[in-house]
């Protein structure tokens, strides 16, 4: 691996968000826009820091900085590699908007939701720059911890319940992924780290010993990264949590389960190895079979969240589809999808938020006609529908294109019709909501003021800036990265580095 | 057998009858007086194991305060077993 | 054949389980403190036995007595703790036998582990 | 040869002549007494820091008593693990000591507050003493001094109950006592010396195997029932749940602690290597009845009604943990071990404190009065919280670190099954203290159960709550301290 | 059921303790480790190392001193928490049962207890103070105090015993054990030794022989006290009457 230099900045990066908290602790009663402010400019200096990293990451840099270590091979220690500075820069930036659009959306107990929406951005950030399993597991299980207010956050009974149901998952997950650490620096010698190629072989350890370390640690995050039989705290959670959370929660929490399997892929177990240890179809057939199943159900919600939910489930699907091609272009889908699903996935749930906040509705049932009611919104909504069934010019066209290309690479062709029936299903749960938004107001009547009549068209009231402001930009961005997706910073830029070094 | 054994195993003998009334005995106070009396016979048996000192604290501790102890406790609680 | 000769530590066995019996079994608490001596009392007894010499003579010099020939002293130090330690015990014991009596009015031990405990709450406090 | 020498002498003595002294305070001014018996334990916890870094890793510092060397006098034997525990010691207690002045005059009659003093400081010094004494005889003479005032000190405010629980805990502590006794005798009539190291030394060359095994196993249901292994523990969930609550905390933080250490002393260095082949069967019990504890413990919490309860039964699979860590037989779960009774003694210490701070407060005892706590106690209930997730082991809690070595040495030493237990439990000890958690943080109380605006505990409460559970998050995050020593000493051992 | 139990379990716990007895050196055989190990310094060296006659008292309170620390704690302890359970009398108010209940004590027997009470506590004194050159010592002593403390207690009442020893003479007296050693102890660290020395290395040749024998005599004198003050203390606190112990509100 390259030679990585000391710097500080991993560090400030992941303590900035803390500057929000400190605002809360500081005035916890009084000056209620300045402390919402304060939150947001703590989130923006973390993106600031994070983005001031670019230049030198691109150069091939590595920024490492050792926090504690324990014993010999077990430390805590913060590294920014190309992978790690990807996710960290999807993260601080989803996490910036989704602030901002707090600021106006959060109605009760700001305090509570903005210092665990700063706490977990910071435990995050902690496991995107995470130099080894150790460290990643530690901010993991913190940002675990950190999230379950965010979900609760509107204290409803359904609230409550996804909540109890989250716990329960994630901590089932976090003692299996223990599990697997544990096994993993048994069996590996005491290397926790990532290597470039993988960091353990079969010449410490058994097969069956490697395959019970990878298959704890799909396990483990495949609870967070929603594959299909461990998903079940997923379709409970998004609906109930807050919109920017559910917007975090599809857009980074599950992509840290995702993330982990990649590291475990790439840097933990390697390319060789996979190979040899031939688990890759079994992991291609779980995601297979996420990808549809999770899909069809997704046909059968008819609350709006829970239908995005499910649609999460299958994309996140897709990343893991993509590393078990084993091939380059597969490789590099799948991990840029994790940035183009939080694009798309992010603007719905703030889109979907906007809704609720405006109309009060929850129901795609319920939604005819509120496309002219909230025009701005609901054509972002559509560009990202659109996208997501991957029509180009979008980020959604360029995951399909090359995980596509990379099934062709394996020699498995029938990745495609899985990729082909997804859009299909895709399709016909997003079109009908763009449909129903923009052309069914005749058929609905509704009984009001004791007489039926079709409901009025409302036009033009849109929401407030802040959280207009946000769903725009995303919008945008599925676009601009869609088409340009080589300019320095944009997924390509950084994912093609890493993907070329393991698939030469 | 030498004189000395056949003492021996009188004193054990009373020891474990002693012990044995202790224990059955229904009345406390009676199980308290035997069992000062199973003290007295210990420190006899200590004496003759050649340990002066303890047969001196026992049968002043043992067979002494630990008696009246419990003598005061059941002066100030009940005499008898309860069914 | 050993055990024959060895017949003091087996009586302090013996009584050992004897008064392990009395504190498993009976249910009268001072029985059980009863039997709780009589298991201290059997071993120190079988202490001093193991610093029994054949023929000694008590560890004493007075009078050029050879120091061959005397019995072990350091089983006898160790019990007079043990005897003092013994005693400690059962008056703590004791003492709290009498509050126990006055506030539950009974001296069975199934009685008194059986007796409901007031409704919680404030229950950790008195007066 | 420095004063330092003198050091380990003084922090046990310290204590226990202030424990004489402090009744003469009492008669004069008895105000003062809960100030000054912080005099002592202020003390022995700064002769304590002095001393480390005197003491080399792998190494020990060994002191005669009275100037006999060893086998014939009375050796303080204090290793880098002993000085760990004994600094645990210090500090729990004096930390303790600070929480018990408002919250002994609230729960404890005046006439009993001086003789709750003395008992408390008679019991830390027994603590200290218990850990350095490197003379098996001497270990009994100081474990019956822990075990006389332990005793006291949970029937001290003469409610029925709390005598009730005392009675029953001598009732299984005194006749565990002479099984040590006995034990302790078994081992001298084959060896015919009573100091550790010798006795290591005459064991490993004595033919008489029956008798070792015999006297092991008596050691183990002896101190088995002081440190409330899973099937001798019935004592230890009223016991620690129905004393005031600094001293629950010290129970359950502490003494179960110090008596699991004395067992691991004596299984390890001084029925040493050859004798272990001895012993081995015995300590595969042990392991099992550790797993048991393990989930027994957790089960048992998580039906409890009553906070303390639910802590104390807590404690019993903490417990389970810790033999766990030793059956395990490698230096990761020694050092797991020990590392877990310095993060199990701090977590506990502070939940029974919090928990105290709600019977200060409010008198609530049970989990379902805890219901909207936050609203009127936030600092307890941060506190309670933190000091939770180190219960369950979740990083960077100083419980995540001892999980660690724990299952990595279980894991080391091929014990699959005990690795998945420790994995249960963990998730057991989840549920039953985020159920605390859930109701405090997320639960609307009860009309009028709490009140409207912040009214904690008073600081000098909260500060010693603070302190434990602001340790936790240091031992976990700051672990590179400890645990290298501790492995080193950890592999000496073995 | 539980006593069936019960009973095999202690049967099999006696099969198991017998046949470790029969499997342990011969009892009184010189060849045993317990006759050979450590003993024979003890019992050769003693009278010039510790200048006691007595080898016992030469053990507990020198060789092992530390021990005998720690049992004078114990006692401290057991009155401190007997203290603690069954609360103390105040200064001046104390009412015995014997009082209440009235004793029929004859006027023969209380002239006899008058009269033997001063002789058995200068045998305890005598017990005490040459415990160095004969069976007894400082504890025994300090239990035959305490027992004459008994035998007084049951014949005249708890009145007329506590203004005997009242509480601002037994309260002072009660550590008199640990201070005792404390006191020598950290004599000894004076001396240039270790905690407990009694031979203070620093001094020239050793400290004189009867200098050690006055150390090892103020530790007896401590024991005794401390014992036998603490012994009458748990007889007053346990004879006390209710009304006296029920916790102040």
């Amino acid at each position: 691996m390259q030679e990585s230099t000391f710097s500080a900045v991993p560090l400030v990066a992941v303590l900035l968000p803390w500057v929000s908290l400190l605002a809360i602790l500081a005035f916890p009663k009084r000056a209620e826009k300045l402390r919402l402010w304060l939150c947001f400019l703590g989130s923006l200096a973390t993106f600031g820091v994070v983005l001031s990293m670019l230049p030198g990451i691109l150069d091939g840099n590595i920024y490492t900085i050792k926090l504690a270590s324990v014993v010999e091979n077990l430390e805590m220690r913060l590294t920014v590699d190309t992978l790690g500075y990807y996710f960290g820069l999807v993260l601080t930036f989803l996490w910036l908007l989704a602030t901002v659009y707090s600021i106006s959306y959060i109605d009760h107990k700001h305090n509570r939701f903005f210092a665990f929406m700063a706490l977990c951005e910071s435990f995050i950030l902690g496991c995107a720059f995470s130099a080894n399993m150790f460290t990643y597991f530690i901010f993991y299980e913190m940002m675990t911890f950190g999230s379950y207010p965010l979900i609760i956050h509107e204290e409803t009974t359904m609230a409550r319940r996804a909540g109890y149901k989250y716990l329960v998952y994630a901590i089932a997950a976090g003692t299996v992924l223990f599990f697997a650490i544990v096994a993993h620096y048994f069996w590996g010698n005491g290397q926790l780290g990532f290597g470039r190629y993988g960091v353990l072989s079969l010449e410490f350890a058994s097969r069956a010993a490697l395959l019970t370390v990878f298959f704890t640690y799909l396990a483990g995050f495949g609870v967070k990264a929603a594959i299909m039989p461990l998903h079940g705290w997923v379709p409970d959670a998004h609906p109930a949590a807050p919109s920017p959370a559910s917007a975090l929660l599809s857009g980074v929490i599950l992509k840290a389960g995702a993330f982990g399997i990649i590291r475990v892929c790439f840097n933990v177990f390697g390319v060789d190895l996979m190979r040899e240890l031939k688990v890759y179809p079994v992991v291609a057939v779980l995601a297979c079979i996420t990808i549809v199943v999770a899909s069809v159900f997704a046909l059968t919600q008819d609350n709006l969240k829970r239908r995005l939910a499910y649609s999460s489930i299958g994309q996140v699907s897709y990343i893991i589809l993509g590393l078990a091609m084993l091939a380059h272009d597969g490789a590099l889908g799948g991990v840029m999808h994790l940035a183009h699903h939080a694009l798309m996935k992010g603007c719905l749930f703030l889109c979907a938020g906007v809704i609720l906040v405006k109309t009060g509705k929850k129901n795609i049932s319920e939604m005819a006609g509120i496309g002219y009611q909230l025009p701005i919104t609901m054509i972002c909504f559509s560009v990202c529908a659109l996208a997501m069934m991957g029509t180009p010019p979008s980020v959604g066209f360029v995951t399909k294109w090359l995980l596509g290309s990379g099934s062709l690479e394996a020699g498995l062709p029938v990745y495609i019709v899985v990729l082909l029936a997804s859009a299909l299903l895709n399709a016909a749960y997003f079109l009908p909501i763009v449909y129903i938004a923009f052309f069914r107001w005749e058929g609905d009547e509704v009984e009001e003021h004791g007489e039926r009549h079709h409901p009025k068209l409302v036009f033009g009231k849109e929401a407030d800036h802040e959280l207009v402001v946000p769903v725009v930009i995303l919008a945008a961005l599925v676009i601009i990265v869609g088409i340009w997706s080589n300019v320095p910073g944009f997924p390509y830029s950084l994912v093609s580095k890493v993907v070329n070094v393991i698939f030469p | 057998m030498k004189m000395g054994t056949a003492l021996n195993l009188v004193l054990i003998l009373l020891l474990l009858t002693t012990a044995l009334l202790a224990v059955t005995a229904r009345d406390l106070l009676a199980a308290v007086v035997v069992f000062s009396v199973y003290s007295l016979i210990m420190a006899l048996m200590w004496q003759r194991l050649q340990a002066p000192d303890l047969a001196l604290t026992e049968a002043a501790v043992g067979a002494g305060v630990t008696t009246v102890l419990f003598v005061i406790t059941i002066f100030k609680t009940r005499r008898r077993e309860e069914e | 054949m050993r055990l024959l000769h060895n017949y003091h530590y087996a009586a302090a066995m013996l009584l050992f389980c004897l008064g392990l019996h009395t504190v498993i079994v009976r249910r009268n608490i001072i029985k059980k403190l009863i039997g709780l001596n009589i298991m201290e009392t059997s071993v120190f007894f079988f202490y001093i036995s193991l610093g029994y010499l054949e023929g000694g003579i008590a560890p004493i010099r007075t009078g050029g007595a050879d120091p061959a020939r005397m019995v072990n002293p350091i089983p006898q130090a160790l019990i007079l703790t043990g005897i003092v330690v013994a005693v400690s015990v059962t008056a703590l014991a004791l003492s709290m036998v009498i509050l126990l009596y006055r506030q539950y009015g009974t001296l069975d031990v199934d009685r008194l582990m059986r007796e409901e405990e007031p409704e919680a709450g404030e229950s950790g406090k008195e007066g | 040869m420095g004063a330092w020498r003198h050091f380990p002498i003084f922090m046990i003595t310290v204590p226990l002549l202030g424990a004489v002294l402090l009744p003469f305070l009492g008669y004069v001014r008895e105000k003062w007494v809960p100030y000054a018996s912080l005099l002592p334990l202020g003390t022995s916890a700064l002769l304590g820091v002095l001393l480390i870094g005197r003491i080399p890793s792998g190494g020990y510092l060994s002191y005669h008593m009275g100037g006999w060397e060893p086998p014939f006098g009375i050796e303080i034997r204090l290793d880098y693990v002993g000085l760990f525990l004994m600094l645990v010691v210090c500090g729990i207690t004096t930390l303790a000591l600070v929480y018990s002045r408002r919250y002994i005059e609230k729960e404890v009659s005046g006439g009993r507050r001086t003789a709750y003093y003395v008992l408390y400081l008679l019991m830390s010094g027994a603590m200290l003493g218990f850990v350095a004494t490197g003379d098996i005889f001497n270990l009994f003479v100081f474990m019956e001094i822990l075990a006389l005032s332990s005793y006291a000190l949970v029937a001290i405010t003469g409610n029925r109950n709390a005598v009730r629980a005392a009675f029953k805990y001598i009732l299984m502590g005194a006749p565990s006592s002479i099984m040590v006794l006995l034990a302790i005798g078994f081992l001298y009539s084959v060896t015919g010396t009573l100091n550790m190291v010798d006795l290591a030394g005459r064991i490993a060359e004595s033919g008489f195997t029956e008798v070792l095994i015999v006297s092991y196993i008596l050691l183990v249901v002896g101190f088995g029932v002081k440190a409330a292994l899973f099937p001798l523990h019935m004592w230890l969930p009223d016991a620690h749940s129905i004393a005031p609550s600094p001293i629950s905390a010290l129970l359950s933080g502490l003494l179960v602690e110090v008596c699991a250490f004395a067992l691991v002393r004596i299984t390890l260095s001084v029925f040493t290597m050859r004798a272990s082949d001895l012993v081995m069967g015995t300590a595969d019990a042990v392991g099992v009845a550790a797993a048991a504890a393990v989930l027994y413990g957790g089960i048992m919490a998580i039906l409890q009604k009553d906070l303390k309860m639910m802590i104390a039964y807590s404690t019993v699979s903490h417990i389970g943990y810790i033999f766990l860590g030793l059956t395990a037989f490698t230096a990761e779960g020694l050092t797991g071990a020990m590392y877990h009774m310095l993060d199990h003694g701090l977590a506990k210490a502070c939940l029974f404190l919090c928990a105290g701070n709600f019977i200060y407060l409010k008198g609530y005892r049970r989990i379902e009065d805890l219901k909207g706590a936050w609203g009127q106690m936030p600092w307890t209930c941060f506190a309670f919280a933190l000091a939770s997730l180190s219960v369950i082991g979740i990083p960077p809690t100083a419980g995540f670190i001892s999980k660690w070595y724990l299952i990595l040495g279980n894991v080391e030493g091929g014990k699959w099954l005990y690795a998945a237990v420790l994995l249960a439990g963990s998730i057991l000890a989840a549920v039953y203290c985020l159920r605390v958690i859930y109701y405090m943080f997320f639960q609307a109380g009860k009309e009028g159960a709490w009140e409207e605006y912040w009214h904690d505990a008073p600081p000098a409460m909260l500060l010693p709550v603070w302190v434990l559970s602001l340790a936790t998050l240091f031992f976990g995050v700051f672990s590179f301290l400890i645990i290298p020593s501790l492995l080193k000493a950890a592999a000496y051992l073995l | 059921m539980k006593k069936v139990a019960a009973l095999l379990f202690i049967s099999a716990l006696a099969v198991l303790l017998l046949y470790v007895v029969a499997s342990m050196p011969p009892m009184g055989d010189p060849d045993n480790p317990t006759a050979t190990h450590v003993i024979p310094r003890y019992l050769e060296r003693a009278e010039e190392e510790t200048h006691t006659v007595n080898v016992v008292t030469g053990v507990i309170l020198n060789y092992r001193g530390y021990d005998t620390m720690g049992e004078v704690t114990v006692i401290f302890c057991a009155l401190a928490a007997v203290l603690a359970v069954l609360g103390r009398e105040r200064r001046g108010v104390i009412h015995g049962f014997v009082d209440r209940s009235e004793v029929p004590a004859s006027v023969i027997v209380k002239t006899m207890v008058r009269f033997m009470v001063p002789f058995i506590i200068l045998f305890s004194v005598y017990t005490i103070l040459h415990g160095e050159t004969s069976p007894g010592g400082g504890f025994q002593g300090g239990a035959v105090i305490g027992g004459s403390m008994i035998i007084f207690t049951t014949i005249f009442g708890l009145y007329e015993s506590s203004r005997r020893i009242p509480l601002k003479v037994r309260a002072p007296l009660e550590g008199a054990a640990v201070m005792g050693f404390f006191l020598v102890g950290s004599l000894g660290l004076v001396g240039g030794g270790n905690f407990l020395t009694y031979a203070w290395p620093r001094v020239a040749q050793g400290l004189h022989p009867s200098l050690v024998v006055w150390l090892t005599v103020l530790v007896e004198v401590g024991i005794g006290l401390g014992g036998a003050m603490v012994l009458t203390s748990i007889l007053f606190a346990m004879i006390r009457e209710e009304e006296e112990i029920a916790p102040a509100s």
